[in-house]
């Protein structure tokens, strides 16, 4: 196997490879790193983060569904303090980038986070505006154009890291909303984050998530995950992270096709726990076998 | 580092009406393997990518052979029961943190109801002194000979009244004044509760073993999450990393 | 096995089962009464027709993807006037309702299938304002809840037979939608149609199908389809047609407890022909199992 | 009523890399089933739920036998390598409408390229007459020694000249001056365009069998279509339904 170049480069930070771990399936790599090389991954994105602890859904907070799953986990989190205290140098002895998902339920919240992370030694923010297992707010930001311009930017005012912009699929036109998130700052865009869904147990007529709804993630919502990273790559000038359902080599070159600098791998890591390595291996085949030398030459580029 | 194995098959038969027990050829994990543990079942039924955790109910280092009972209740459990001898079937462990089998301990209560059986095998193979075991069912009991081969006295309760007591579990709690030093159990949230409270009441020690739906299985999504408390302090635990067994008095039981 | 009661009245028509065809998965019926009894339907929903012949979109028009399949069919169809000729005296042959599925690209366009139907014997219009794949004008009405509205009030007018609307997916609030056409006149609600979703051979580097885009249904999209009748039934009077990824029994007792009056199976016919009538029987095994003599006592009544 | 058959695999192997034949124990549909039509096979592998059209490639009334030939280039195909003799698929068909045999041709040119040759098989078994067969093919010939069991001449040309002539179907073509009642032929796009001009420049009818991305394969979801014309009127034809076999003069070949 000859040796492409799959660095890329997020907001002036290089990663090694495009494949990172998506927010809140991989906890702060710490579980996971039992089972994957952590130095080999471009970045791990930690689980949602917010000014101090959240204890969450009430569970049953897992449902599976065909091709995917939904969560209520709520954005259950031990606070940014206990974070960079414990999960920051635990991740630092690993030669790979840190990204933080920060989770608020206001303006303040979020820009709280940010400035408690000014000191911490990280390499990436990725504001996360939609999360729709909070009520509290998450789901208003992320779907109104204005809220997300107006959340962007007074982030991007405290952070000190380069800012990525998280957002939701459950909207009428996320181009708008890519672009209000442009507007306000956002240095790269993450999407996307899970469809709002619901499954219900017939045999004792219940909802099977204790939250009655959940996020639906997994292979199931990656057209429409492909859908949107194509229709923002094309109007956005941003780097994009694509996710959702991303599962092997092929899926990540889709999304990479379809514009997507980086994608992050999800609910894959469910079902086989070394889903990221994989991915990364079966990415380098690919272009193995059709010569592509450097990732850049596919990127966005449908014939 | 760890991953997931893909096992053989070397036995898979119907020990009772809708209950499997499943022989692995998992030479992997038998040395390390502990009763209370379980494994991660990846059945990749259609459509279904989610993991099945499922107790280890019996540990053969001799024929490096793990031993699994499960019930058939969805699509997951069916793949499993279709599977053949010979077939090769994913999986992930050992995880968890099996039961705590203190060294003084010498009197112990086993409480199993219906299909919270299984992992007890294990543990009373391993428990050394006096052993009781209360198990309840529906109707049709099981493994009530392989625990009477471990040397336990078994003790059993059908809900149908066709084996044993007519009652469950709970039933035979009110009736008896048990004296342990510490009593183990698996089995349905309210069975687990009541013994929670006897226990407490009986001051006697008691290990619960949880059940919660799980994702990752590793403690990473923190999806099944556990109400405890120390002291005051309410904590979410997880289920699959820091359980399935707790300690009865860590959890919160009001729901 | 008893016989419990599952007829199902939506807008004064009583359907003597709630199981219905999803528009456009089984044309006007004549090749799937090849492998099922029409006469056993609750009702036959048609293909969408417009006031004249549509070519639709070029092929390739399908994909397949994870749990579902991409469509952009894009609404070819021969016209409302081929199709009252031919399709009508067909269909009116079996003892089962009949549903016509109304497209346009304009308010005016609708309207002019509608009077056409004036005189048809029809059973109810459904009218699709959702469609994805016509970016004439479709995707516009479903989305917005003032075109809603308008479109909904303005085929009221001139329909005879009682209006279902049809609601897309693509949307960042439903109910809003929702109660926009029952503000309209709606009265019944069908949903979901299909979610917006692309994908992509990486070898050919070109996305699968010939429109770029098309719409996602099947087992895929079930979760989300069953959140929003959840949500949709919470909100509004008028009964819901619920629909997307129903394969068997317990997926359509699943919408039925969600609040659907009645269900319609689409992409699953594709993979068994035979769903439509596996979905009645399984329907009425769940009621004999539970005890369940009449539907309206499950539906909605989660516990 | 028409259904879908579970039906029972005698026999799965490969026959060229990639390539395998299959025989299905299909009593259902021998006597009915035409040289061109096709079968919809539902492999349900992982997440996979549309069906996969399938030539016939021969019929076998004696044995209750359907012979069909594919290559792995896929899921679908890919788990239907995997099935072992005695494994049961679900089937559907025939489909389509197959190749019309003129009762008073006599003369018969047959093209086949790639995986299109094996519909042509039991195109071949029942034709009455001058046959003369012309395949292509990237490498390795397929089904060559069955086309010559049945009595047709036959031309091969491969691209890497491994076999017959180097070149492809439409190089022969060019080169020979093909004379005869009828053409039938399936293949790539671009092939079956060039055999349509050929054809038309030559006088010579042919008919084409077009392959369509499809969902349900009956002729309910206009999927498939192929744009066709009559006199000037163009229209869009079901390729599962009026196809897969068209005259050529009437496909609308421009894309
Ligand atoms: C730590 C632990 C140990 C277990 N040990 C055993 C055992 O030894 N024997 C046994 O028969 N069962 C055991 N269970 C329960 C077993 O995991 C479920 O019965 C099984 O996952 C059901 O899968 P399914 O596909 O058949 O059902 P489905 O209902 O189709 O499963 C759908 C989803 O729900 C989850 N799910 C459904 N029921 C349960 C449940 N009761 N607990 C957790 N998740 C559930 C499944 O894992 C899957 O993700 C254990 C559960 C846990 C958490
Ligand atoms: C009428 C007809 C007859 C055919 N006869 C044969 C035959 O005899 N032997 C043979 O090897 N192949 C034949 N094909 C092609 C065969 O249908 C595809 O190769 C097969 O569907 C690929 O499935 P897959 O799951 O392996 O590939 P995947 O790429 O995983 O399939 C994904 C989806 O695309 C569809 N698809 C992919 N390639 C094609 C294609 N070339 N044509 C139509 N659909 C496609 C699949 O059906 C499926 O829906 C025929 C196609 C048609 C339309
Ligand atoms: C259990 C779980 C927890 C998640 N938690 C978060 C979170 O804390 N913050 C966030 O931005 N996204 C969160 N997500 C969304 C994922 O990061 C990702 O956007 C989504 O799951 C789609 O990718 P996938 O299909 O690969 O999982 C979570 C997803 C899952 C399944
Ligand atoms: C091939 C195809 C064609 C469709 N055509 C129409 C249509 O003409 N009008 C319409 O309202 N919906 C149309 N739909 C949407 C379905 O009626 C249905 O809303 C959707 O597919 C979700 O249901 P399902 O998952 O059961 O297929 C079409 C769907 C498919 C798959
Ligand atoms: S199942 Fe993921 S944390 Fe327990
Ligand atoms: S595949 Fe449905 S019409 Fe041909």
């Amino acid at each position: 196997m000859t040796n492409p170049n799959i660095k890329v480069n997020i907001a002036e930070v290089e990663l090694k490879n495009p494949v990172m771990t998506a927010s809140g399936t991989f906890g702060s790599g710490r579980e996971y790193g039992e089972y994957v090389d952590l130095n080999k991954l471009g970045a791990v994105v930690v689980k949602g983060v917010a000014k101090e602890p959240w204890d969450g859904n009430p569970t049953p907070r897992i449902a599976e569904t065909y091709g995917g799953m939904l969560n209520s986990v709520g954005l259950q989190n031990p606070g940014v303090d206990e974070f960079i205290e414990k999960d920051i140098p635990f991740l630092r002895q690993f030669d790979t980038k840190i990204i933080v998902n920060i989770a608020g339920k206001s303006i303040e919240d979020y820009c709280e986070v940010a400035k408690k992370l000014i000191k911490a030694d990280i390499d990436l923010i990725e504001l996360n505006i939609s999360c729709p297992n909070v009520k509290a707010g998450g789901v208003n930001f992320g779907t109104d154009p204005a809220m997300v311009e107006e959340v962007t930017k007074a982030v991007k005012k405290v952070a000190k890291q380069p800012l990525i912009v998280k957002l939701t699929p459950n909207v009428t036109d996320i181009v708008a909303i890519a672009k209000a998130a442009v507007r306000g700052g956002a240095d790269a865009l993450s999407l996307i984050n899970t469809l709002l869904g619901m499954a219900i147990d017939i045999h004792k007529r219940k909802p099977i998530l204790a939250n009655t709804v959940g996020g639906l993630s997994g292979p199931a919502i990656k057209p429409v995950a492909l859908r949107m990273v194509y229709q923002v790559a094309n109007a956005v000038d941003v780097p994009i992270i694509g996710m959702g359902g991303i599962a092997n080599g092929e899926d990540a070159v889709e999304f990479i096709l379809a514009g997507a600098s980086a994608v992050a791998v999800g609910t894959a890591n469910f079902n086989n726990p070394t889903a990221t390595i994989d991915v990364i291996d079966e990415v380098k085949e690919y272009m193995d076998k059709y010569n592509v030398e450097n990732l850049d030459d596919i990127r966005g580029k449908l014939l | 580092m760890k991953q997931t194995h893909k096992v053989k098959i070397v036995d898979n038969v119907e020990i009772s009406p809708g209950i499997y027990k499943i022989d692995l050829l998992f030479k992997e994990i038998v040395e390390s393997a502990k009763a209370g543990q379980f494994v991660n079942m990846y059945t990749n039924s259609s459509g279904s990518l989610l993991p099945r955790p499922i107790s280890i109910s019996q540990i053969n280092k001799e024929k490096n052979v793990l031993t699994i009972v499960y019930a058939v209740v969805g699509k997951g459990t069916k793949a499993l029961s279709e599977m053949k001898i010979g077939d090769e079937v994913k999986v992930l462990g050992p995880l968890g943190n099996g039961f705590n089998i203190p060294k003084e301990a010498e009197n112990h209560i086993v409480i199993g109801g219906g299909i919270g059986a299984p992992p007890l095998v294990e543990l009373v193979k391993q428990l050394k002194g006096n052993i009781e075991v209360y198990l309840g069912f529906r109707s049709n009991p099981i493994l009530i000979e392989e625990f009477k081969e471990y040397g336990a006295k078994v003790y059993v309760a059908t809900e149908d009244g066709s084996v044993g007591i007519k009652g469950n579990v709970r039933d035979i709690l009110k009736e008896k004044n048990l004296k342990a030093d510490m009593i183990y159990s698996c089995g349905p949230k309210p069975m687990l509760k009541a013994i929670a409270k006897y226990a407490t009441e009986n001051g006697i020690k008691a290990q619960v073993s949880m059940e919660e739906r799980m994702a990752c299985g590793i403690g990473a999504c923190v999806g099944c999450t556990c109400k405890t408390k120390k002291k005051e302090e309410v904590q979410n635990k997880k289920v699959c990393k820091d359980g399935p067994v707790f300690y009865s008095e860590e959890v919160v039981w009001n729901d």
